[in-house]
């Protein structure tokens, strides 16, 4: 049974954790064919066209989401109901991410793994050297890193690009606003979120952090802005939990030359995931081999050791996660208060939108002079124009 | 002389005007066939379908329902998109004028019969045969404030040094063009160089004996004569503007806020990052218009009117 | 009867018309010498015998088949052209192989056919050489040879020797002079602007101005009787002399007048009768000028002395304009001496000053 | 006469400072020019944690070449980690056909073009130089439906097929204006002796194009070489050019990143160009100036 | 006074080394003509008197100052080249002043300069055009123009005529001719391998040969003077035709001796005293050559006869070798014709068959 997985997981660190999926499935008999592309665009693009043109993969990776809609009615993606109704997935799974991948009360996509978003890594040598704590909101944290600044030590290192931009005005949203805030704004997208006070007041306080990241931060790597943190130059850094890939690299460990936290009043974790689809076919062979595939990426030891390596956590919660890191371990147990479980925009929002919004917020970030009003302007017409 | 002569066989016996017609030019026409279909098929109709698709609501996957100009009234009010299309200009004529001058200076230089003329030109080649994706990032090192130049001077002493193009909003398009000249400048050489070598030795002596110093040679006298190689540079630099993608993906990500948003990448990631198809391809579209009224007169003037050589 | 025979032809270049309705008629055997100012349509001319362009009215015969429509290669021409036009990349045997190999001929055959030109040419030792590896004057035996194996009624010449210096253009001229003669039957046409390339070759020269024919003739009569003129003009080195002037009724017949210069025509053989008073001019080739103290002309100065060799051209004016003169080699008078110059009446020719045609 | 005794034989080869002017000109120039590389070889002989103190001109402390023979060899691009060589004979495999046809292609229409007199030819052609223009990206989607339709799609002969397309109008350009350089006696000369259309083109035209040939090799073989997106859209998975891994290595979102690694990738991707550069740099420059662009 | 002067110069390229110790002295207003076959140096001279190419070894002198260093545009000279080299992009005042411009030279005096020579040439009404709009001849004469405005005391000619067709060449060549005379005392060195322009032009012809001087001379020297059998065959066209022979002394004095041909040498002018038996090559010109029945060498037949309007070339042969005859135009032998030809000893010359040089 030869299964083709189309993905883009080709870093070193993924490629290990892809890994854990081929080793398993070889196990099972199968014979595991993979087919890597860097960057999600590239990946999904190439998926698409091969779909479109009739000879897709047997499984590829997806994002959720509008794009993932759009898949699912023009009947591109087979359903896997099936086999959740037999594993129970909507009792195993955190509710968001079972939201996103069911359509019309069907699983359509199978979620492997749980990232969070708004991590926030932070040196523990250099907030102790300073005689500071890490910070536990976002008021706090703009004091301590005035104070690391005048320290001379950058108090945020921030990938300059602007998905890495938007990624920390996420966590600020999530972490000040609130979670029905966040969600307001990336999934009804009603006006009204925008116009309140403090909406207002996140976006002045993501605005006052404009000066607590370097000159050099604009257009750097988000490799590259860690790397700050791992060599004691900077004391924080928001990323998703992948970012401990970096660390793990340089020989480092959770909880003792790093940290990781989540910065908010009420520590919301805003979550995605990674999903895989099953492209319809008709081959029945195709369709054994697929069925495979979902039973040994959803198996406890797979889905364990995949995020050992992978750096996120488990998308069942019922998998014991003592064995895994300090940052996992915080992780699953934030998550176990379904109130704590934030969906992530990519769930929320279509592209379009999101890409919009990412633009906004560049803008915002890049430009000093930028009032509040005008970043809230263009937010109200990406909303209008995503429709 | 003779007047009478045998005029029975009236008709031609080699067959007649359209035979010969049909007999001559029929290959040429089969060998011309596959490229006719390809402009046809590919060519003019991907430009169809690119103009049609700008008119739907098009997402992910096409479909052709009709929103007349919406698109376009949306593009023509997206910040994005009119940054992008000032950073082309700027771009385009800070690149094709750099490359030019540069290319031209290099060229000269390295036509005064020079030791380890094939070591530099190979140098100033080189970059061309390099993959954006990786050299962006070492132009991004080098010109990043904290790491590169900047510090590199800072170091040395001069603390108040200040070079932070890269960062800054206004300037960092500058920086695309610097890297694109040094990807760019080295085939412009290479091109106006065989154009410096094809030129009248005659002439040279001519300057010489009238005492016109060398510089004044090359500007008044030998750079109008290279005007056709300057054409062609600037074609192939032009079809590189217009497809300026991977090196600012490279270097800034369109950033520092969308201050080096170009419109390929606005195209590319409508397209296919955001599933805006149709708001994508209407920005194709403003393009090709743009690129075909300013091209097509020289194109027909140049290229199309004039017939074959005979036969 | 004519091998090749241009009816009222027409050739269109887009909007620009070439030729309007041309005919010419070319004898079996004969050489046909096409001569003219650049631009004047001899190669076009050529180019439509040849089949290399279209014409747009009009037919042209070859060996009494019409073959307006023919092909090139099916009109049992062949063709030299100025630049040899040579295949590069192929060596000698293979650029005079070609057209026979295309033309599907048994290998024994084209081996025989290529000996035979290459002794004919004496480039038998140059068989194996590529043309960048030759002479001038051997690529243009090549380019000879390759219209030689053809075997063609008629053989078309577009300006062969203009790319080579004087020395080999005289030799080649020779040889090609040589070849004609020994190949019998041929038909020649050959294109240049050069006169003594023409004068000497030509059985019957063709004059063209501006895609019109001017004159054809042989070489005598286009030296001695130019029709025109332009063809008088054209046609000798030194030029021809002209004197404008008046024809005028004396008593004792007509005679010419130029200010104080008069010039008794009666041994002229008038092809048109002038009227008296007419506006006519006068030439004279220089070698009809004679200096000598006798002669009816005097008054000239001589500006300049330009020996040539064999004979001297001496280039005098008097108040009425300026002639040239040519003698021997030895006569040799110094610039400023004054000279008298005697004319032969027979040897003028008369032109109608309006028309420009002879009288 | 020979009153005042003048300088005689060889003349002092003094250095001049317009000499010294035109070398201090072209090494500043090569310097800007091998500056980018200089930091891509440095890097690419450091460890990471050397790279990540961000000393990005200084010279290794401890150099390695670890980084080459990864990127070369064992680099992992997804679940395999054969570094940029798997994709190599892909790229190969890519290339020469791509090229062969492309510059067959663009010959044929040149030649086609600048000989021949076809209704609409110049029309085409026109149309096609515009084609130039117009960003790739915009094709991709259309040209997979075009390509399912007929059945190729994601095979060899898919994306050396869309390589011949794109190479279409520069190459027709190229060998156009070559050709209209060339003298026409020769195809008149070739019609007498009764060549048609093929024959003249493959035993008078072809022979005689070396130096165009090589312009257009040094061109199709540095863009196809170097292409990514139509590799990726178009070859099909077993047929990935190496550009692909390269971008897979360098370009991951979320995974960490080896700079020397990448670095030590992108020179290596970039050998074969350079070497037919090198190889031909000579016949570059002559062959433009042999009329590849009389414009 | 010489105004140009090269002293024993030597011009190497790279490994070959060109002239081995060259001299040449050229006096003021002289007319110097450098005639010689392809290749054999007569551009490298004029480019090392032109300061455009260092010499090796030895000087060069102009207007008595040693100037083998001095930069081309101190020299004193000016040049006109082959291909004109005008400057593409100028019209012809900008052309013809560019030069003085860059020499800081006054506004009006510039213009005075630029008026002057273009009335000299002719050429006031192109002032404004550019070089592409000129035709062969006129852009011949900007290219003298700029080279005049430079009021040099030498000019020099690189081969100036032969790009053009030969009607224009036999104007300009006369148009040369009177500007050197108008101008005085201008020194002119003019670089050609047409042996006509040769001959028309010089005061003295400098024939050169394998970048050796073969003979210094008049054209009339040259012509029936020349001093080696390569200037002998050189010079003249159609060429000299030359019989291999032996000297012998009979009784009434020296003669020629081949086969059955004897010429008495009587009245040779001998520079060498030669010795009775040794061999000889005997040079005779065409128009040297007479037909009559009366002849001392009879038995030829005639080949090809060439009739180039003001006279002919008759092609004959008889068993040891073929001849050359120029006669008057009216004179036509038919071919296979008999004829005999008469020689007359004081118009021949003598070479020594082993040095080839002039007896
Ligand atoms: N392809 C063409 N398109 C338009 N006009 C042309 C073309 N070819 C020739 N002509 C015109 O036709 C006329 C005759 O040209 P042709 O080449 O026959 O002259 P020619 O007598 O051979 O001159 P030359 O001595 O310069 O070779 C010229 O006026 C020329 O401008
Ligand atoms: N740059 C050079 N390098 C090496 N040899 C050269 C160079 N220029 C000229 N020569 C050699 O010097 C000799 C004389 O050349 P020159 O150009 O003076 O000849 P020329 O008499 O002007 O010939 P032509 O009539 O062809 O112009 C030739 O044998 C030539 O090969
Ligand atoms: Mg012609
Ligand atoms: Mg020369």
């Amino acid at each position: 049974q030869k299964a083709e997985v189309l993905h883009w997981w080709t870093s070193a660190g993924e490629s290990a954790s892809v890994k854990v999926f081929a080793d398993q499935f070889t196990k099972a008999g199968g014979t595991w064919v993979d087919n890597a592309i860097a960057g999600g665009a590239n990946a999904r693009t190439a998926g698409i066209n091969r779909m479109v043109g009739g000879n897709p993969p047997t499984m590829m990776q997806f994002n959720t989401g509008k794009q993932f809609d759009e898949l699912v009615s023009n009947d591109l993606v087979r359903d896997v109901e099936a086999q959740a109704k037999a594993g129970k997935w909507r009792d195993i799974m955190p509710k968001p991410i079972v939201d996103a991948t069911v359509r019309d009360g069907k699983f359509f996509a199978v979620p492997v793994n749980i990232h969070g978003q708004n991590w926030m890594f932070y040196n523990t040598k250099v907030f102790a050297d300073a005689g500071l704590e890490a910070p536990k909101t976002f008021p706090e944290l703009i004091e301590s890193g005035e104070k690391l600044k005048a320290k001379g030590i950058i108090p945020i290192a921030l990938g300059g690009q602007p998905n890495w931009e938007h990624n920390l005005f996420r966590a600020v949203v999530v972490g000040h606003g609130g979670a029905d805030m966040f969600r307001q704004l990336y999934g009804t997208r009603k006006p009204d979120v925008v116009k309140s006070p403090k909406f207002k007041e996140t976006v002045e306080l993501f605005g006052k952090m404009r000066g607590l990241v370097d000159p050099g931060s604009p257009g750097r790597n988000w490799n590259d802005a860690t790397a700050l943190v791992i060599t004691n130059k900077a004391a924080m850094h928001f990323n998703g939990d992948w970012a401990k890939g970096e660390f793990i690299a340089a020989g480092q460990t959770a909880g003792k030359e790093y940290g990781c936290t989540v910065v908010g009043q009420e520590p919301k974790l805003v979550i995605g995931g990674d999903v895989f689809v099953l492209p319809a076919t008709k081959d029945k062979t195709a369709l054994a081999t697929q069925d495979k595939l979902v039973e040994v990426l959803l198996d406890p030891t797979s889905q364990l050791e995949f995020n050992k390596k992978k750096g996120s956590i488990p998308v069942r919660m019922d998998v014991d996660v003592s064995s895994m890191d300090v940052c996992a371990q915080k992780s699953h147990a934030i998550l176990k208060d379904p109130a704590n479980q934030v969906e992530s925009m990519e769930i929320l929002s279509p592209p379009n939108f999101s890409g919009a919004m990412q633009d906004a917020v560049t803008q915002y970030w890049n430009n000093p002079n930028m009032p509040a009003d005008a970043f809230i302007e263009k937010i109200t017409s990406a909303m209008r124009d995503a429709g | 002389m003779d007047t009478i002569s045998i005029r029975a066989p009236s008709m031609p016996s080699g067959g007649t005007k359209a035979q010969r017609r049909v007999k001559t030019r029929l290959p040429a026409a089969i060998a011309l066939l596959p490229t006719a279909l390809i402009v046809l098929i590919v060519y003019i109709g991907c430009m169809l379908w690119t103009v049609r698709l700008s008119f739907t609501s098009s997402t992910l996957l096409p479909k052709l329902d009709w929103v007349g100009f919406a698109q376009y009234s949306r593009l023509f009010a997206n910040d994005r998109f009119l940054t992008s299309a000032s950073n082309i200009v700027i771009f385009g004529a800070l690149f094709i004028s750099g490359c030019l001058i540069i290319g031209f200076l290099l060229a000269v230089f390295i036509d005064q019969n020079i030791r380890g003329e094939g070591l530099f030109r190979t140098i100033f080649l080189y970059p061309y045969s390099m993959s954006f994706v990786v050299t962006g990032v070492a132009w991004q090192w080098f010109l990043n404030p904290g790491l590169g130049l900047q510090k590199l001077v800072r170091d040395m002493g001069f603390e108040s040094f200040t070079f932070d193009w890269l960062v800054n909003q206004r300037m960092a398009i500058y920086t695309i063009v610097i890297a694109g000249l040094w990807h760019g400048a080295g085939l412009t050489m290479a091109i106006l160089l065989a154009g410096l070598r094809g030129v009248d030795k005659d002439l040279w002596k001519a300057a010489k004996v009238d005492g016109i110093p060398t510089w004044r040679v090359y500007t008044s006298v030998v750079l109008p004569l290279l005007r056709p190689m300057v054409v062609t540079a600037v074609v192939l630099l032009t079809t590189g503007v217009v497809k300026l993608y991977d090196l600012v993906v490279a270097m800034t990500l369109g950033g520092p806020g969308i201050a080096t948003e170009v419109p390929a990448k606005f195209v590319m990631d409508h397209l296919f990052e955001r599933n805006n198809i149709a708001l994508g391809t209407a920005a194709a579209t403003i393009m090709l218009i743009t690129v075909i009224s300013i091209l097509a007169p020289w194109v027909y003037v140049r290229y199309v009117r004039p017939q074959g050589r005979h036969a | 009867m004519s091998t090749v025979s241009v009816r009222d032809v027409t050739v269109a270049f887009e909007a620009v018309q070439v030729f309007d309705g041309l005919s010419l008629d070319i004898q079996e055997g004969e050489f046909i010498v096409l001569l003219g100012p650049s631009g004047c349509g001899k190669s076009t001319l050529l180019n439509a015998i040849a089949g290399l362009l279209d014409v747009a009215e009009g037919q042209i015969w070859i060996n009494g088949k019409n073959v307006t429509w023919e092909e090139p290669k099916d009109r049992g021409i062949a063709m030299v052209f100025q630049s040899y036009a040579l295949y590069p990349r192929m060596n000698v045997r293979e650029n005079m192989s070609f057209g026979l190999k295309m033309a599907k001929t048994p290998r024994p055959e084209i081996e025989k056919r290529v000996a035979k030109a290459a002794e004919l040419l004496q480039i038998t030792p140059l068989l194996d050489r590529r043309p960048d590896q030759l002479s001038g004057g051997q690529r243009q035996r090549v380019a000879i040879g390759r219209a030689l194996v053809r075997d063609a009624a008629v053989f078309l010449f577009d300006e062969p020797l203009s790319n080579l210096d004087a020395k080999l253009r005289n030799e080649l001229r020779v040889e090609i002079k040589r070849l004609h003669a020994r190949l019998g039957k041929t038909t020649m046409v050959y294109v240049t602007h050069d006169q003594i390339e023409a004068m000497t070759l030509a059985d019957r020269i063709v004059v063209m101005k501006e895609q019109k024919i001017q004159q054809i003739g042989t070489p005598d009569e286009i030296y001695h009787r130019p029709a025109n003129l332009f063809v008088a003009g054209f046609v000798g080195s030194p030029q021809m002399n002209f004197v404008k002037g008046r024809i005028e009724n004396t008593g004792e017949g007509l005679s010419f007048l130029s200010g104080n210069r008069r010039l008794s025509l009666s041994g002229y053989p008038f092809v048109t009768a002038p009227s008296s008073g007419q506006d006519v001019v006068l030439g004279v080739r220089p070698e009809h000028l004679e200096i000598s103290s006798t002669g009816i002309w005097p008054g000239f100065t001589v500006d300049i002395v330009e020996p040539m060799g064999a004979d001297t051209v001496i280039w005098c004016s008097d108040a009425l304009g300026s002639a040239q003169v040519r003698t021997s080699g030895s006569r040799r008078p110094t610039p400023g001496e004054s000279l008298t110059l005697h004319v032969d009446p027979s040897q003028v020719s008369l032109f109608a000053a309006d028309s420009g045609e002879r009288l | 006469m020979s009153a005042a005794v003048m300088p005689q034989g060889r003349r002092p080869r003094h250095l001049t400072i317009g000499r010294i002017g035109v070398y201090a000109f072209l090494a500043t120039a090569a310097l800007f020019f091998l500056l980018p590389l200089w930091i891509m070889v440095v890097t690419s002989l450091k460890p990471m944690e050397e790279i990540r103190l961000g000393n990005i001109l200084a010279l290794p402390a401890a150099m390695t070449f670890e980084a080459w023979t990864k990127a070369w060899s064992s680099a992992c691009t997804g679940l395999e980690c054969n570094g940029i060589s798997v994709g190599f004979w892909n790229s190969v495999r890519i290339l020469i056909p791509s090229v062969i046809l492309s510059i067959i292609a663009g010959a044929i229409n040149g030649y086609a073009l600048s000989f021949w007199r076809v209704k609409g030819a110049n029309v085409m052609f026109g149309v096609l130089l515009l084609g130039a223009f117009i960003p790739y990206q915009v094709f991709l989607y259309p040209l997979v439906r075009i390509f399912s339709l007929t059945g190729i799609y994601n095979s060899l002969t898919c994306i050396v097929l869309v390589h011949v397309i794109f190479g279409l109008p520069t190459m027709t350009l190229l060998f156009r204006n070559y050709y209209a350089g060339l003298p026409i006696e020769l195809f008149k000369a070739a019609r007498i002796d009764g060549g048609g259309f093929w024959s003249i083109f493959f035993r008078v035209i072809l022979p005689m194009s070396t130096p165009i040939l090589v312009v257009a090799t040094i061109l199709q073989v540095t863009g196809i070489w170097n292409d990514f997106i139509f590799g990726l859209t178009f070859a099909g998975r077993e047929n990935l050019p190496m550009t692909v891994q390269l971008n897979n290595i360098v370009n991951s979102t979320q995974g960490e990143r080896a700079y020397n690694v990448d670095m030590a990738a992108t020179m290596l991707a970039a050998l074969v160009p350079l070497v037919v550069y090198f190889v031909s740099g000579r016949w570059f420059v002559r062959g433009i100036a042999a009329g590849a662009v009389k414009g």
